[in-house]
């Protein structure tokens, strides 16, 4: 059945490296300096682009490491809902209660709220 | 009864805290001494105490009033009960503090007595270091805190020692408890090299504070550092306590290797009276003669323990009660002539009998105690101490007698430089007051000397107890050198 | 239910090659008809040079592209900055595979799909969120300030609207009890309970919005923002990786037309009025499942005719806050039907 | 089959290399991102180790095979917990630290 | 259906809900006392339904939850009481002190309490993933509580290098759980027991080193001698309270899963493990003695003093592994003398401190005994209690740790540990010898807080009386009954 997975990959990579492949076979190389500069709407560039990102970006990926995962649960007991459903209901309420709890948390601290 | 001993000069220390004015602090000291004596004398009569501590560890609160321990209690009790006092008026700075350690120091000592579980006897052994060292290190002179600090370091290393020999103790015999009653019967069955190592563990905390030769360095120091009132050289001197752990404790638990290890341990108590006798001839320093003196008297105990005769373990007890009262009435009036002179240094001194004939007659007196003379109170223990040596090895006891002649010479000496001679100065007189707090232990060691009998009495209970320990190895016909110990017991009891 | 009959490997293989093809042969067309949308909606004409309707228009713009010159700026990570084009549209083309069109063996006998995963709701998921990997790392490779500032964007936007996309799916799998593509096919959401419907029609509509969100288009393609960071991770990719990107977007567009279209409206099933007219009409492969992509492919366009772009604060209160709540009370809501109703 | 016909040891060597891989890692990195890297590269071997256990076990019966894949879902959102209590940290640090280089992340030593 | 014992679970719970609607309600408050207090009431009824629940279980009744993957036996109990106990005494340090060291952040009580929430778990783990999520739980907090200080080198450090070290650890207890399960299929301490014990069980080896595995990880949480040493750099980085906590509060939690792990499982294993903790309880007492030895700074020295009394522990959970039952009991009751003890010597390190924690030199704490007499005494009496000097509660503590090791014939390790402890006895004595035979040379801090008061009375009183009545305690106290619900 993975197997299967693979030939897709397969296929799917074959496409991929073919194109870079034929692009960088065939087309001109007639580089100079200005051409291979960053672009920066004409100015010339002053400093390497990497530089820190705005705490927000840090805290919206862990809000979402911690939520995603937390989503991820929902599957196996959505999966297995119909077989109990009664008990899987509340078990699910609590844990959403305490995810909850998280969630309030965050919104009242203003991480949600983008300047 | 026997918990009161205890509870009292605690409450005492207690409520000490409690009460801000001096007067009151007095009154306090006053009353907590002297009910501990009071106690203390009354203790023939008292019951045993004995209340569950952990019961599943089999730790319990057991004491035991009968023994000769509380021959020591009382003599500690004389000594504290006049110390305590003079306390109150000699020391100056935090004196609340002072005087509450003292109390502690004194509850400390009379579990330490009247302990008949091991575990509670090494936690008063410990607790009494507390004071002690903080009466070293708060109150002492220029060198306290290397004085402390090897205090400490002997004191600690050795009873450390001691606390794996006690927990080891009870899983290696099998007893059900820590108590000595369930330890004493079951002990019989270790094999000798348990037994040596157990008695090696023991005999090293006590040498410490008994002290023996190689072991005694701190003690110069300790005497020569504490407060120049020199109560509390008076209090360390009451906590050598060494003898009364191999006489109450490692001698009857380990009976086989004690006879092994006597002949050893023998010579060097006889070279430790002997030594410390003929440096003490040699100091100018006040508390480190003292210091010395005491040491040689230690020795002197000790060659009455490990003679381990029934003569010579009674004299030992007796003399360590007996040195309670004349060393410490010594250091007591050391304090007194500090507050005259303000030196330690005997060629700063000379000449007060003139001045004061009262404080030279006082000193004489407990000196005279001190360096044996009959009819005083050292005397009967020295005495009989020397005598058990003498039938164990009179090689030894020829040795340790020396200690005796040459006391002569450090007493003479003290007393000449004192109180003979040029006078320099003139000297204040001894002062009502502190007569009076003189006067019980000067009729306390008058009392020892003339009527040893009520008190060796006691002793002698206990002591027979120890050599019926000793010579029972013999009785099972298990050893070679208990047949002979046992030969030589029935020979000791006839005197 | 029973599992489908597996096909040969060699078999699969050529499947998937085919799809791909197939794919990328629907990219280039759609980017013709979303010019010609467009201009109709705007009152222009759109292309229309290139042969009949402009109907050679990709085919010329394929050449171009090939032809360009492959510029690599020079203070780029060289590694990564080919690995992301390439990423992209790897794990694009891979995410259709696990959508099936038709019944099984009604592909000359094989299955019309490449792989009938149990996970394969998982697997869809996956797939395309490694695609952000793709955008993300060459706004980080080509060390230009807009381009990692698209890059940055894009994650953040994307991740944040995957919470709802997962949500969302999730009322689906309540109803379903599976995460079998195929079998989630089979049961057919909307036939279960009429009491269903509105949470489900919730879960639709957020789930929608999600997508579009998911795959950077008007009114959520701020990653490449030309007004505030010129064409933001595209900004220093050329020739034929610039239209690997492009083809992955589309790609992913299609993904997600078909991946709605099988969790939500039935999949490859036609609706059952048809059999009337032509017996065994509504499980024809193929057929629907096109038609309904073609549906969301023209809504797409539709939107991004239509809609101004969100500002960025504004995206993502709508991701974390609505879009988040309504598809987890939607989710609960579904369960609290199935649990104290049906 | 293909899935039957790798031997459970397989896998776990394969993990107890991933593992070794991981140890290593955290042993000689300086750097705390690496370091962290590395730590979550031990999880996930265990959590391989795992599955190919509850695989290997699967004949014992379902619920001991289950337990085991369970736990993998538990590892999964406690090494997730991990990271988001971890780049907290280090988010805080670098906020204060006003530094503007993400190389600086590499200054943060053990 | 899965059986929950909901009055089981209640006095974790108590926690959690405290934690929550402190974590919810907090940020709206400027100051973080209101949510100290509420934590306080949160503590209280948690320990109320510990109460409930000994009693209860002292009736004989078997209380767990999660078919025995959650116990709330006399073991896990007790061992909530001493996490409980060491939650308010940081709980009241913490009141003053964070206003003072400028610290107030909303988190600080709800992250305790979680914290508290997850060591309670521990103790109460019979299952090993519940014993993972309860170190998770706890573990993560105390990551983000250690780094609290933030913009200061030295608590950030020690936050991240605590996490990054602990994130390491329990990558080792989760193979070594992995490995567990891969030899028995189980995670339930009974079901691996079971297995192990059974007949014609073919995978020794990998059990055993599943073992390993486990007791590294857990080694390290307990800061066991090669995995010590982020104790130091933590413990004088993060916040002083926090310290407290740390020493406290994960430590009894380390021991009490440590303590159930080795009187259930590894006994199964062979002789392997037993081994290889004895070395390194051997090691933690020498080293973490000699270690605080040579410091200068008395918070240092305190960090290696646990990881020496981390050793006294191990000690006893060898003896416990033995099935020594003196053993758990010598556990449960050194943990609880320790946290009193060294609770009160941070506590009163917090108040002669500088509000950012420096100034904890021993030159510092040159003659506290005049300038501030009743400090002074209290911290004496913490020191000489810690140093094991009776008849204070530390005394008591090693007499039963070395009592039971001696029991169990560990006489070695017995004689190791007395020796060290005498070294002990030299590092805690200078403290004292600092306060009290030297001059003053700096002006001390004259921090207050009634608070902290009260967190000092209590810890100095139950040293005192632990000491003294240690038979009253003891019995209370005691880990009656078999470790292992089930059996």
């Amino acid at each position: 059945m993975y197997l299967n997975l693979l030939m897709m990959f397969l296929a799917a990579g074959l496409i991929g490296a073919l194109a870079l492949l034929v692009g960088g076979l065939i087309g001109p190389k007639k580089a100079s300096e200005d051409k291979l500069a960053a672009y920066e709407s004409g100015i010339a560039s002053t400093s390497s682009a990497r530089e820190r990102f705005p705490v927000h970006f840090y805290l919206v990926a862990m809000l979402f490491i911690i939520f995603d995962i937390e989503a991820a649960f929902f599957y196996p007991l959505a999966v297995h809902f119909q077989v109990e459903p009664q008990f899987l209901f509340v078990q699910g309420l609590i844990f959403i209660a305490i995810l909850a709890v998280g969630y309030i948390y965050v919104l009242r601290k203003g991480v949600l709220a983008w300047r | 009864m026997t918990l009161w001993t205890i509870l009292l000069p605690l409450f005492g220390a207690l409520a000490l805290f409690a009460l801000p004015a001096r007067g009151a602090q007095r009154l306090v000291v006053l009353f907590a001494t002297l009910f501990t004596w009071l106690f203390a004398l009354a203790l023939p009569q008292a019951q045993p105490f004995e209340a569950p501590w952990i019961e599943a560890v089999g730790l319990y609160w057991s004491l035991d009033p009968a023994g000769a321990g509380g021959v020591l209690v009382l003599a500690a009790a004389t000594v504290m009960l006049p110390a305590a006092l003079y306390a109150s008026f000699a020391v100056r700075e935090r004196t609340r503090g002072f005087l509450a350690l003292l109390l502690l120091m004194q509850a400390g000592l009379n579990g330490i007595f009247l302990a008949a579980d091991l575990v509670l006897f090494y936690v008063f052994w410990e607790a009494t270091l507390i004071p002690s060292l903080l009466l070293l290190g708060i109150w002492g002179g220029e060198g306290r805190r290397q004085a402390t600090l090897k205090y400490l370091t002997y004191a600690v290393a050795g009873s450390f020692l001691m606390l794996v020999a006690i927990l080891a103790l009870r899983p290696l015999s099998g007893a059900p408890s820590f108590r000595l009653a369930d330890l004493l019967p079951a002990t019989q069955a270790l094999p000798f090299s348990t037994q040596l190592a157990l008695f090696v563990a023991f005999a090293l905390a006590f040498a410490v504070k008994l002290p023996l030769w190689p072991l005694h360095a701190w003690l110069p120091d300790f005497h020569e550092q504490n407060h120049p009132s020199g109560v509390a050289d008076a209090a360390g001197t009451l906590y050598k306590v060494g003898g009364w752990g191999f006489f109450a404790f490692a001698l009857p638990l380990f009976p086989e290797a004690a006879a092994a290890a006597s002949p050893y341990l023998l010579a060097l108590a006889a070279f430790t009276a002997v030594y410390a006798a003929v440096i003490a001839t040699a100091q100018t320093h006040l508390k480190r003669l003292l210091a010395y003196a005491s040491l040689s008297h230690m020795g002197i105990v000790g060659v009455g323990v490990f003679g381990l005769y029934l003569a010579g373990l009674n004299g030992a007890m007796y003399l360590l009660a007996a040195q309670m009262l004349s060393t410490g009435g010594l250091f007591l009036i050391t304090g007194m002539l500090y507050a005259r002179r303000e030196t330690f240094d005997l060629t700063a001194y000379g000449g007060l009998a003139k001045s004061a004939p009262g404080l030279a007659a006082v000193t004489l007196f407990t000196l005279f105690a001190s360096i044996g003379v009959p009819g005083l109170a050292n005397f009967p223990g020295e005495f009989m101490s020397l005598m058990g040596a003498f039938q164990r090895s009179p090689l030894l006891g020829g040795l340790a007698t020396l200690s005796v002649i040459a006391a002569g010479v450090y007493g003479v000496n003290l007393y000449q430089r004192l109180f003979q001679g040029e006078a320099t100065l003139q000297t204040r007189e001894l002062r009502w007051g502190e007569a009076a707090l003189l006067a019980p232990l000067l009729t306390a060691i008058l009392w020892f000397g003339l009527f040893p009998q009520p008190q060796l009495a006691r002793i002698d209970a206990h002591a027979q107890r120890t050599v019926a320990r000793l010579a029972e190895p013999a009785a099972q016909g298990a050893a070679v050198h208990g047949a002979a110990l046992a030969a030589d017991a029935t020979h000791g009891e006839d005197e | 239910m029973t599992p489908a009959p597996n096909d040969p490997l060699i078999v699969t293989f050529i499947k998937a090659l085919l799809l791909c093809v197939l794919l990328l042969g629907a990219f280039a067309y759609m980017t013709v008809i979303e010019r010609k949308i467009l201009g109709r909606m705007q009152h222009r004409l759109g292309p229309n040079r290139v042969g009949p309707f402009g109907l050679l228009q990709p085919i010329a713009d394929a050449i171009k592209s090939i032809f360009k010159e492959d510029i690599v700026v020079s203070a780029s990570d060289r590694f990564v900055y080919f690995l992301a084009p390439f990423i992209s549209i790897t794990f694009a083309l891979s995410a259709f595979g696990a959508i099936p069109a038709g019944p099984a063996g009604s592909l000359f006998g094989f299955n019309p799909w490449i792989m009938d995963l149990d996970i394969g709701l998982l697997y869809v998921f996956a797939a395309t969120s490694i695609g952000v990997y793709g955008i993300f790392l060459a706004g980080w490779a080509s060390n230009s300030k807009y381009s990692l500032l698209g890059g940055l964007r894009s994650s953040a936007q994307m991740i944040s609207y995957e919470l709802g996309l997962g949500l969302s799916a999730l009322t689906v799998i309540l109803i379903t009890g599976t995460l079998n593509l195929r079998e989630i096919v089979d049961t057919g959401v909307w036939s279960v309970s009429p009491w269903l419907w509105v949470p489900l029609g919730i879960a639709f509509v957020t789930y929608v919005i999600s997508a579009v969100a998911e795959v950077n288009r008007t009114p959520f393609d701020l990653p490449e923002a030309e007004q505030e960071i010129v064409a933001g991770y595209l900004t220093e990719y050329s020739s034929i990786k610039w239209a690997l990107f492009q083809m992955a977007e589309y790609v992913n567009m299609m993904t997600a037309a078909a991946f709605i279209s099988t969790l939500f409206l039935g999949g490859w099933r036609g609706p059952a009025f048809v059999d009337q007219i032509i017996p065994g009409m509504s499980e024809w492969p193929f057929v629907w499942l096109i038609l309904k992509m073609a549906l969301f492919m023209f809504l797409f366009i539709w939107l991004r005719a239509t809609l101004p772009r969100f500002r960025y604060d504004q995206l993502m209160r709508f991701g974390w806050i609505w879009l988040f709540e309504i598809a987890l009370l939607s989710a609960i809501a579904t369960a609290a039907i199935i649990a104290f109703v049906l | 089959m293909f899935d039957a016909s790798v031997p459970t040891e397989y896998y776990v060597a394969l993990s107890a290399l991933i593992f070794a891989l991981g140890a290593v890692g955290v042993l000689t990195r300086k750097s705390a991102i690496m370091v962290f890297l590395s730590v979550e590269l031990m999880l996930n071997a265990a959590n391989l180790a795992l599955v190919a256990f509850a695989r290997g076990w699967a004949a014992a019966g379902t619920e001991i095979a289950l337990s085991g894949q369970v736990a993998v879902f538990i590892i999964l959102a406690v090494a997730a917990a991990e990271v988001a209590v971890g780049l907290g940290i280090l988010v805080a640090i670098f906020r204060y630290r006003h530094s503007t280089d993400v190389d600086n992340l590499s200054g943060v030593r053990l | 259906m899965i059986d929950i014992n909901w009055l089981t679970l209640a006095p974790p719970l108590a926690l959690l809900v405290t934690a929550c609607i402190g974590i919810v309600f907090g940020i709206g408050f400027r100051s973080t006392r209101p949510t100290a207090l509420l934590s306080l009431v949160g503590v209280g009824v948690a320990f109320l339904f510990t109460v409930l629940l000994l009693g209860r279980s002292g009736a004989g009744e078997t209380l767990s939850s999660f078919g025995l993957r959650y116990l709330a036996d006399q073991a896990a109990l007790t061992f909530n009481v001493v996490i409980l106990l060491g939650t308010a005494l940081t709980l009241f340090m913490s009141y003053t002190y964070l206003g003072r060291a400028r610290l107030e952040h909303a988190e600080f009580y709800p992250l305790v309490l979680l914290s508290a929430t997850g060591a309670m778990v521990m103790a109460a783990a019979g299952d090993f993933i519940t014993l993972l999520l309860g170190l998770e739980i706890l573990s993560l907090a105390v990551y983000v509580l250690s780094a609290w200080r933030q913009g200061v080198r030295e608590s950030e450090e020690a936050g991240m290098k605590y996490f990054l070290l602990g994130a390491f650890a329990s990558a080792f207890l989760i193979y070594g759980i992995a490995l567990m399960y891969g030899a028995t299929g189980h995670f339930t301490y009974a079901g691996v027991v079971a297995l192990l014990s059974a007949e014609g069980f073919d995978q020794p080896l990998l059990a055993a080193l599943g073992g390993v595995f486990i007791l590294a990880g857990l080694a390290f949480k307990a800061a066991f001698a090669p995995f010590h040493q982020w104790a130091p750099d933590v413990y004088t980085g993060a916040p002083t309270p926090v310290t407290a906590f740390m020493s406290v509060v994960v430590k009894a939690a380390a021991f009490a899963a440590l303590l159930r792990v080795f009187a259930t499982v590894f006994p199964a294993l062979g002789a392997v493990v037993p081994v290889i903790f004895a070395v390194l309880v051997g090691l933690t007492m020498v080293i973490g003695n000699l270690s605080a030895l040579v410091q200068r700074s008395v918070k240092r020295m305190l960090a290696y003093s646990a990881v020496a009394h981390a050793g006294y522990l191990g000690l006893a959970v060898l003896a416990a592994g033995q099935g020594a039952n003196s053993g758990a009991q010598a556990v449960v009751w050194y943990l609880l003398a320790y946290t009193l003890m060294n609770a009160g010597a941070l506590a009163v390190m917090t108040l002669i401190t500088d509000p950012n924690d420096h100034g904890d030199d021993l030159e510092r704490l040159a003659g506290l005994g005049r300038t501030r007499p009743y400090l002074a005494a209290l911290m004496a009496v913490f020191m000489l209690s810690l140093a094991g000097i009776p008849p204070l509660a530390g005394f008591v503590g090693k007499v039963l740790v070395f009592q039971a090791a001696i029991q169990a014939g560990y006489l070695e390790l017995a004689v190791l540990g007395i020796v060290t402890s005498i070294v002990a006895v030299v590092y805690y004595f200078r403290v004292v010898g600092a306060m009290y035979f030297r001059e003053a040379e700096y002006e001390p801090q004259r921090a207050r807080s009634q608070m902290t008061n009260v967190a000092l009375g209590v810890a100095a009183l139950g040293t005192v009386l632990l000491g003294l009545l240690p038979g009253w305690w003891y019995g209370w106290l005691s880990v009656g009954g078999p470790l292992l619900a089930g059996f």
